[in-house]
């Protein structure tokens, strides 16, 4: 599969994702943030972390608005598969490709740590190679990870299958323990924990291999 | 004429010298240039003479004389740039930036050399909790250093943090940054060359801000700090992380001559470093920088440091594919110069020429101070306890003990800080913050470890034994998992070096720094010296931190600092060579001593050794004992979950003290029970027999950490007050 | 002509800054009920009639200023 | 009472996020001469006397809300 990886000023993942790209046996593919793109020229999007934008305004906020996210939503649009990790699903929630927002963690301070998580709701997609209530680890890395969104808007996303992983332990607030969300197409996705930082045993855990 | 001296923090001395070599006095904005340039804090003079001691290198060192930062080759193609440096002033002023601009500068020091940033490493002493003003200090420096390292995406993997009250009015922010350049990639030089090259302006814009900091940084603080506050510089960790990527494509694409980052002194002293090196001229039209505040004259913009600007010298014809990549990153390339033959840098301003002066004759001609110091005795030392008081600690109830260190800020845990900091960004960490050493993953498939040393309260006992210390310390924690010493960094902040007390204890830090690092054979390539850090007439602990980087040829199977089997049989292993005690808290001179003297080359033949046994056997857990002796370094290893039960008569027999810390060198290792006899034939093996002092000290058992009848304690409620004891002593959450 | 946009959490939960803010003030004995933290742009503009130039300002805030699920705004003329 | 600290960054700054909010929405076409990006913080206190009151905010915008270094602020009431 060739996966386009989404490089903005400020993302600071961009390697570490097209390096487990790689190491899943995919071919990466750069995508510029000024640069729209053939949507036929890629078969999924990876919107990797950091602090594109210097997370000025809102984390996500001016990135979402670029010419490279033109592109992803028209790709998302034809039911193909977006994964925004960490700062990538701040992306996705700004640019209305995934509902709610993250906010400023309960503790108002950045968290980073490994977390316990389980698999709420399956895809064909991403992970699915992790049984749905299996629990299994992954760092998590961020200031803006409490995931919210209004109550009605939250039910929906409950009742429609769309909470995709949860953390086990909740470390920063998030509403219904939400770790990771997809649309209502189940084609894209957000997690704000780092699947790519657990891809060998030297890492401290291999969980993440099983992403791609 | 003494007011304007006082204004420049010039003496009549440095006067007199300036008139001499420029034959005549200075004018205008020279007055600038020399008080900038001559400042403690660029020419080194009061310590330049004492830091030729670190001359000893190896061939693994990348001759790089004068550069930013040191270089290491560590084989595979591999090279380590890494270097330390004090933010302390700034940090005391305004903590969240003084420490978050600590981090940029230090982070520039290495890209510019052409090496990637791979880690950052934080050394902070802070002062008694309940002191004025500490608990927003040490908020504000933590979150500094987090909001800076985590947005610029370089991980924060290790760090010491000290408290003490010599530092209440005087905290110590140090930081060390490490970079790798791989096969192909280009180093960096600062060497200006090529008359006719164009001097090149990269970054943020020139404001206000830092004006007068370097010779700040070279001031004793005193109740005016308020007013320094324009003094300290603001940065943006977005624009570094853009200067970063756009640096280093410039580089690799051969684009550039020379480059330097804009630090201490901005502009000043980067122009006129560059040219010194080159041994070449400069032109530079002052009017052409970019400002921020179109009101600023040309001393505010030579002296500004703005935070997140580079110097590049750049042929002619590569300059519009140059420029190409940094608006690619959305930054701008300036011309604001051209090198010249020389040897005079010309500064001008509109038409007009301020001034024209050989840079050598700053640079080089800087002032150097042999300030007065003692010879210190370097044999046994310190011994002021008498042995009745030992005995009476005997008495300690040690469950009432390991409660006390569990809670106290000293010995109980940091996790409040480095959970704040990205430790894994990058994808090389194999050990975070959370073990002593960190280690980070080599495209080579090699381990590189990174500690960093000096522990204050072996400063307080002994000015040498602590510079020995501050590497032998480092060094044996990275040896006990399985890691070689290859190198070493330093920055050495000290008080008033002009008082013959402070002087004598930073020469005899020096040396001791330098015998231990030539030793072992891991030279000292980079450093940093931070004096006057005074307060009102109170010095803080001489304290010359260090970073070392050493290399492990294995990245799995890092001996964990937790025990993590049960089952495992517990060995204690020392170093003979060293004896001496310090107490548990070790915070006051009366409380410890130090008995026998140190043989530095055995000592470090016996790290050396040890490091290579590891290497070769299966340890599951290993900590060398630090603070707080063995019962404290046991009580840790027990805080990943698995307890520890002491199953040797000896040690039961031992009365507390002696139990707790009777040698300075020595360790713990936790190995399985079946390789056990292998194991204790490779520690015979370690020493020539007569010298090997080892023993099995009990085993990993579940859930409880037990020794004789006197502690039967539960992991969980050890753990709960490590846990807490940040929270209790400073009150944060 | 100069604007303001003034841009605040719609209501505590969503505010995890404000609350810290609010205790940090408390614990140090200040007085107060409660503390909010948002935003404020000011942005200055071209236009030569004061309607066009509102509307634009209340475009631009929606385009990216605010996040209407969590924020509510307001504009202010600031050179009258 | 109700009361509300605008604080913003100094003019000789470098507001880099000002900075990149004008460039983002003049690249979408939108007609702005200058964007700059501040904070606004919102206080109710309990104080019978305004003057109190007021006296009482500017400490506490002093002691934590703004940054001298870097900012201004400036104290409006906002329930009069
Ligand atoms: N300022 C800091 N930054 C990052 N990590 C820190 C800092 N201070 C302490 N640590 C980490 O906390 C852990 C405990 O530190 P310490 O109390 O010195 O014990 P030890 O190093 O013996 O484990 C260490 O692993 C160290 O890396
Ligand atoms: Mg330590």
């Amino acid at each position: 599969m060739r996966i386009g990886v989404v490089r903005f000023p400020g993302t600071n993942c961009d390697a570490d994702v097209f390096q487990m790209v790689e190491n899943s046996s995919h071919e990466p593919v750069w995508l510029w943030h000024q640069d729209r793109f053939d949507v036929k020229s890629v078969d999924s999007v990876i919107i990797p972390g950091g602090f594109s934008y210097g997370d000025y305004l809102r984390c996500g906020a001016l990135a979402s608005r670029s010419a490279v996210m033109k592109s992803v939503s028209e790709f998302a649009e034809q039911g193909r598969p977006v994964l925004g990790i960490c700062n990538g699903f701040q992306i996705l929630c700004e640019s209305g490709l995934l509902p709610g927002v993250l906010l400023r963690n309960e503790s108002v301070k950045f968290i980073d740590d490994w977390v316990e998580l389980s698999v709420e709701n399956g895809n064909e997609y991403f992970a699915k190679k992790i049984p749905v209530k299996k629990r299994f680890c992954l760092p998590i890395a961020h200031g803006e990870g409490r995931y919210f969104a209004p109550p009605e808007e939250l039910k929906k996303i409950q009742d429609k299958g769309q909470v995709w992983l949860s953390y086990v332990k909740n470390p920063n607030g998030s509403l219904k323990d939400i770790a990771g969300l997809m649309n209502e197409k189940k084609n894209v996705f957000g997690l704000m924990p780092h699947p790519e930082r657990a891809m060998q045993s030297w890492m401290g855990g291999t969980d993440g291999g099983l992403f791609l | 004429m003494k007011e304007k001296l006082k204004h420049y923090r010039l003496n009549q001395k440095e006067y007199d010298k300036i008139c001499e070599v420029l034959g005549r006095p200075p004018q205008g904005i020279e007055w600038a240039l020399f008080s900038a340039l001559w400042s403690e804090h660029c020419s080194y003079k009061s310590s330049k003479n004492h830091l030729r001691k670190f001359a000893y290198r190896n061939s693994s060192v990348v001759d790089g004389e004068g550069e930013n930062a040191g270089v290491v080759d560590i084989g595979y193609g591999e090279k380590i740039a890494f270097k330390m440096e004090s933010h302390n002033h700034p940090s005391f002023i305004e903590p969240f930036q003084g420490a978050a601009t600590g981090v940029g500068g230090i982070l520039r020091d290495i890209f510019t050399m052409g090496a990637r940033p791979i880690a950052l490493a934080d050394y902070l002493c802070f002062g008694e909790p309940q002191a004025p003003r500490m608990k927003s200090l040490v908020k504000g420096v933590v979150s500094g250093i987090s909001s800076y390292g985590n947005c610029v995406g370089v991980p924060t993997i290790t760090g010491q943090t000290e408290f003490h009250s010599s530092y209440n009015n005087n905290i110590l922010v140090n930081a060390m940054a490490v970079g790798l350049i791989t096969e192909g990639q280009t180093m960096a030089r600062s060497k200006a060359m090529g008359p006719g090259n164009w001097v090149v302006y990269v970054g943020a814009k020139t404001g206000k801000d830092g004006v007068h900091g370097a010779s700040m940084a070279s001031e004793s603080f005193d109740e005016n700090n308020d007013a320094k506050k324009p003094n300290v510089q603001i940065g943006d960790p977005f624009y570094e992380k853009l200067l970063i990527e756009s640096c280093l494509e410039v580089l690799n694409e051969n684009l550039v001559v020379a480059m330097q980052d804009m630090g201490a002194a901005g502009l000043t002293s980067s122009s006129f470093e560059m040219a010194a090196r080159g041994e070449v001229g400069l032109d530079i039209q002052l009017d052409q920088v970019p400002l921020r505040d179109s009101s600023m004259n040309p001393e505010e913009i030579l002296l500004s440091e703005s935070q997140e600007r580079m110097l590049l010298i750049c042929e002619p014809s590569k300059f519009p594919r140059l420029q190409e990549v940094f608006h690619r990153w959305g930054l701008d390339a300036q011309k604001i110069g051209e090198v010249t033959k020389g040897p005079q840098i010309k500064l001008h301003w509109k038409n007009e020429i301020l001034t024209d002066i050989d840079p050598r004759l700053i640079v080089d001609q800087a002032p150097r101070y042999d300030r007065e110091f003692k010879v210190w005795p370097k044999s046994s030392q310190a011994k002021s306890e008498n042995q009745s008081e030992i005995k009476k600690r005997k008495n300690k109830n040690l469950s009432e003990q390991l409660k006390l260190n569990s809670q106290s800020i000293e010995l109980g845990s940091k996790n409040w800080i480095y959970r704040q900091y990205d430790q894994r960004v990058g994808v090389r960490t194999i050990k975070d913050a959370s073990q002593a050493v960190g280690f980070l993953r080599m495209p080579s498939d090699r381990a590189l470890a990174i500690t960093l040393g000096c522990r204050p309260s072996v400063m307080r006992l002994d000015a040498w034994l602590g510079g020995l210390d501050a590497v032998f310390f480092p060094a044996l924690q990275m040896a006990v998992k399985g890691a070689t010493a290859l190198a070493v960094t330093d920055c050495l902040n000290f008080g008033n070096p002009e008082k013959i007390e402070i002087m004598s204890e930073f020469v005899a830090a020096v040396e001791g720094i330098a015998e231990a690092s030539k030793a072992l054979d891991a030279p000292v390539v980079s450093g940093n010296v931070s004096f006057y850090n005074e307060t009102q007439g109170q010095n803080i602990t001489s304290t010359p931190s260090t970073g070392l980087i050493g290399i492990r040829h294995e990245v799995d199977n890092i001996p964990d600092d937790f025990f993590t089997q049960l089952g495992c049989a517990v060995y204690w292993v020392r170093c003979p060579f060293v004896t001496g005690f310090h107490s548990l808290k070790g915070n006051e001179k009366k409380d410890n001593y130090f008995t026998g003297a140190i043989d530095s080359g055995r000592c470090a033949e016996w790290i050396k050794s040890l490091a290579h046994l590891v290497s070769q056997s299966n340890i599951i857990s290993s900590r060398a004992v630090g603070q707080g002796g063995l019962l404290e370094t046991l009580r840790r290893m027990t805080l990943g979950g698995i307890g520890f039960e002491v199953q040797s008569s000896d040690l039961l027999n031992m009365d507390l003290t002696k139990a707790t810390q009777e040698c300075f060198y020595e360790s713990i290792f936790a190995i399985e029970p079946s390789l056990k006899s292998k194991f204790e034939k490779k520690l015979q093996q370690l020493q020539p027999q007569s010298e090997v002092e080892f023993s099995l000290i009990g085993w990993t058992v579940p859930e409880r950490f037990k020794w004789g009848t006197e502690v039967d304690i539960s992991i969980d409620e050890i753990k709960m007050f490590h846990n807490n004891s940040w929270s209790q002593n400073l009150e944060l959450k | 002509m100069k604007w303001g946009v003034k841009i605040m959490p719609r209501d505590a939960l969503l505010d995890s800054q404000g609350r810290a803010v609010e205790n940090l003030l408390k614990e140090n004995h200040f007085q107060l009920e409660q503390c909010r933290v948002g935003r404020y742009v000011e942005i200055s503009t071209t236009q030569a009639s004061e309607d066009k130039a509102r509307e634009e300002i209340q475009k631009m805030t929606q385009f990216v200023l605010y996040n209407p699920l969590i924020e509510i705004f307001s504009i202010e003329r600031l050179d009258k």
